[in-house]
């Protein structure tokens, strides 16, 4: 058992707002660390204590792992938790977190840094148990390995790189002959995103689900699963809205995505909160992507059905503490979604950062909101557009629908644009409404 | 009853502000006879441009106030630091920089200020037994290493980068310092 | 069925922002009244129409039958919601609104002028099978009755006004000498606050708690109950904090509780929701206080455990639909504390209207606030000192009460006095967290 | 989009009610001598260039202060019923009392208002078929009955309580009325 009676929280925004409020409820002392653009940020403000770690780009501060180590040790903390984007994927910072007595709140570096690597990933994913697109187990070198694999899996094929994410260094091949020449845009993207050109190809869903398990796995082989997310709608890769449980998931799926979730977090030694991201084809078979060994923007959706506080969680595994509940105290009750506020043009998606003239947040029953922007916070140009997530949680998926768009309604930021109208749009939309959709909601939305 | 607490700071801060203000700007104009729209032009730009929210102007022959509305962004923002900040480690680096890391400007206008480039702690001395690199009155020249701050069991030696005198150090030998923080006054 | 479009809310404050919320998600049209003072109050605002029904004072506007009756009739509703308080438990306005051809929201009017009258409700309470404390089924007439009964109850007794409540004409009783003194100052407190001086006497416990029901009851004698609320913390018979479950009731006791309650309800043919109050002896035992009639302020604890929508359900109900789910359905899932921060001295309880400068809402997990302020809103000395309701959920009471200081932390609210920091230290409060605890609470906690 | 609707009668309100003052304040010193209008278009230019909300100017012949209503209370308060006014029921009664409750000062300046002391239907004329009440340019005594307001089945007769000229009618026949609401202007 370590004693963790501080933490430094490697990060800014939202997230690093809710693991200050899970740490006030702990009793835990916390150490917000910020930009010079950050200094009046809600996170400074709620923190016990800050310390300006660089300048306004993220490599200056948020990215910047010798100012945070500094930080953490002229504070005295205990563990770091690094939210999610900036260090929280970071096998180094977690080595150095651990070569410098400092308990990073995750799993164990080397779980990182295989998980961050695609190919490694799958292939150990593989041997796990866990159901891979086919394809090709190593990177691909040449076109004619490329052409030999697709001919065996079957067009439509996609090349993706290795390290990769986002969208960058992907491409879907849909005959032979653009073969070559998607491999080799494939892989200069690739090496200019991630330094790294490795890709490799696999099968292409053409209306798949973007259905991830939430894991819960302590250090002593205790693994459970809190259920399904459906993050479907997304734009670019960028998730927009986030649900749980999906409406395409029924309780047969659910338990076998998180037998098989897991299976493979006790294969690999997986400790601390995790999610499995699954592609769902039509006809009901599931496919890994990849796993986050972090915490997730779209935790909340999960914690308002199942009651369970994911941070905390993730801060007493961290602990050396075993799990305190197990797969049977797990019940989903009720539906719960999320909307991503942005601020974003809500129809061209350009970035629309400014001060914050008039910020009123929805209340009453089943809606919870998320945010580190108040009345007269100025949004910085540096970092991720997201100013808040609204969460609503009901009885049934139509009743949630009516309560988000009641929220939406509530809901008032003005000086910015923020993506609220497009929310409201997709609420709407009869689609959505129906529960029939894929990842390729969003491609037809805007057509 | 931390509410309260946490609105004083708040509340003080407008009027004295006004009054440091007010003060400097007569003493700035008040052998003008005076102002034509040139003048108030130029006056008014350059109230604007230095931030103040007020002037006001006055003489035997001519009074002038200029005042703009003060952020109400500040008033609604939550502000429950300053209930936390007193139970907090008295060891906090926040509280000593929050209080140093803008030094007032009636005291400190026209030092050239060292700031940390890093954070660390803050070391005036090579080592525990020996001499401080440099003390008030020290004369240094851009090369001259002022201090250290160690971090990650790193001793990083400041330079000065400027020259001058060295007239007022912000912080005391051992403490913790953040990234901007002033160290050193140079004049 | 009725056909229900349009609803008139003949309230004000948090409580009509509530019910305009859940019209919104059921797609129901709204119209606000108010007073001159209320002319920005954010009721209006959220409504889809307001109308002005009066001066400030609650007699010229909010208590105005005519005036909220022509309002309903200028704006062509369907229905009206009465809120807690002002006109919601007047047999009056329910029978007026019934001639006008106007759903009052709540049960019929002559339940509401039975259970309005304590002797009377006491009576049918009886008769239908609800344990009542022992004492008069009569209102008391002569200290000698008085004294007959008192001995043969046993002292402590306590003496209550029939029409009354919040603690006017209400007298305890240790020996009989005392006895006649107390009966005539009980009967004249009465007459002056209740135009009605009949009291009525029963044995007095020492250290009750205050337990409540939450019942549903549609037309067609479907009655559940939604488990229990824990009301003990109390000044001068006014709430401070409830909680849902009680500490004190096991799953035994809640559902004896609620068998009484839901079989009162289908003796009386009540309709709508309704709750049951409850004294609980320390031998648990427990004796029928009142029925209120109407949604309470603290309803929310119990749509966070149970995860119903309670006026929804009103609604519905009022629009002749069956109840839509059945005992069965009803889980009590984790635990939920509300606080009511009234804007008061938190010592000396002495109202602090004016301007509220700032004001933020805490959000994150398991955190909800019904409130109808906003920065810059005045605060108006005519009505209610409520201006918020913060409620929280988690799974076990005690991280609910972490949670609640964590919530109590963020809420900023300046310009005003409220009760915040009377919260903070109730909910540090080693005999409040121990859950063990009677009425007597604050009393003891004042000293 | 509604949030940027919804900002946009409060971005509409400063500038308008600026340039009422404006012109109230260049009735008022026209005539005087030292400062002429063009310089205090450009005076009231340059100030509200700067986002100045205050201005005076005074000298032994001339004051003058130029200020602009900051209402931070209102542009934090949050407005969604802009979003909703547009959609919702054309014969609300709430739009037009948003409208005519405070008629624009300018038009209605020293009229004396009769305002409706119930909430209920407004009309003009004792039944259907007869002549109005009062009709513009009618005289009226304080007795005079200038319409009905019926509230609940009841015809309620509404008294002058002044005297003077019915100069303007702020309701149409058959129209609701809220408490408090305009219903003629009287000279």
């Amino acid at each position: 058992m370590r004693d963790i009676r501080k933490i430094l929280i490697a990060n800014r925004g939202e997230i690093a707002c809710r693991i200050i409020w899970t740490c006030k409820e702990m009793g835990i002392k916390t150490v917000a660390v910020h930009s010079e653009a950050d200094r009046e940020a809600l996170h400074v403000k709620f923190a016990d204590e800050a310390v300006c770690v660089g300048g306004n780009p993220s490599a200056e501060s948020y990215l910047n792992i010798p100012a945070i180590i500094s930080a953490a040790e002229i504070t005295n903390v205990d563990a770091i938790h690094p939210g999610y984007g900036f260090l929280a994927e970071s096998a180094t910072f977690a080595t150095i977190c651990e070569d410098c007595n400092i308990k990073f709140i995750g799993p164990r570096a080397d779980v990182i840094a295989m998980m961050g690597d695609k190919v490694e990933a799958r292939r150990t994913m593989q041997a796990a148990g866990v159901p891979i697109l086919p394809g090709s187990p190593d990177p691909i070198e040449s076109t004619e390995e490329a052409a030999q694999l697709a001919r065996e899996i079957g067009f439509p094929v996609i090349i993706k790189a290795a390290a990769g994410g986002g969208g960058r260094g992907m491409r879907i091949v849909r005959q032979e002959s653009e073969l070559h020449g998607s491999l080799e845009t494939a892989q200069s993207e690739a090496l200019a995103a991630f330094k790294n050109g490795a890709v490799y190809i696999e099968r292409y869903l053409e209306r798949p689900r973007h259905i991830e398990i939430q894991v819960l796995a302590d250090e002593y082989e205790n693994v459970i699963h809190l259920g399904e997310r459906e993050c479907s709608i997304q734009r670019r890769h960028q998730k927009l809205i986030e649900e749980a449980p999906s409406p395409a998931i029924d309780a047969e799926t659910r338990r076998r995505m998180g037998e098989v979730a897991v299976k493979a977090c006790k294969e690999i030694g997986y400790s601390s909160a995790g999610t499995f991201e699954f592609l769902l084809d039509e006809d009901g078979s599931f496919y890994f992507m990849e796993m986050n060994t972090r915490i997730q923007v779209e935790h909340p959706v999960t914690e308002m059905v199942t009651l369970a506080d994911i941070v905390r969680n993730q801060i007493r595994i961290a602990a050396g503490e075993e799990l305190y509940y197990s797969q049977d105290d797990v019940q989903i009750v009720g539906h719960s979604i999320e909307c991503r506020i942005n601020a974003e043009d809500p129809v061209k998606f350009t970035p629309s950062p400014g001060k914050i003239t008039a910020f009123n947040i929805p209340g009453g029953p089943g809606v919870r909101v998320d945010t580190a922007a108040y009345p007269g916070y100025t949004v910085p140009p540096y970092y991720d557009s997201m100013i808040a997530k609204l969460i609503v949680h009901a009885r049934t998926r139509e009743l949630a629908i009516a309560r988000m768009q009641r929220a939406l309604d509530m809901m008032v930021v003005e000086g910015i644009k923020t993506t609220i109208p497009l929310h409201r749009k997709i609420m709407a939309d009869e689609r959505f409404r129906s529960g029939n959709f894929s990842t390729k909601f969003m491609e037809e939305f805007d057509a | 009853m931390s509410e309260q607490t946490a609105s004083a700071p708040a509340a003080e801060e407008g009027p004295k502000n006004e009054g440091n203000r007010r003060r400097k700007h007569q003493r700035r104009h008040s052998h003008e006879a005076s102002l034509n729209m040139d003048e108030l032009r130029e006056l008014a730009e350059l109230v604007n441009e230095h931030g103040f929210t007020d002037f006001e102007f006055e003489n035997k022959n001519i009074r002038v106030r200029l005042s703009k509305a003060t952020t109400p962004a500040y008033v609604a923002a939550p502000q429950p630091m300053a209930v936390q900040a007193a139970p907090a480690a008295p060891a906090a680096p926040a509280a000593p920089s929050a209080e140093t890391a803008t030094p007032a400007a009636s005291e400190d206008e026209g030092l050239h200020i060292i700031t940390s480039p890093i954070v660390g702690t803050f070391y005036r001395a090579p080592g525990p037994d020996k001499d401080p690199y440099v003390s008030e009155g020290s004369k240094v020249s851009p090369e001259t290493v002022v201090c250290i701050v160690e971090a990650m069991k790193l001793m990083n030696e400041i330079q000065a980068e400027t020259s001058g005198e060295v007239v007022k150090i912000f912080v005391e030998n051992g403490q913790p310092v953040e990234y901007g923080q002033p160290l050193f006054g140079i004049k």
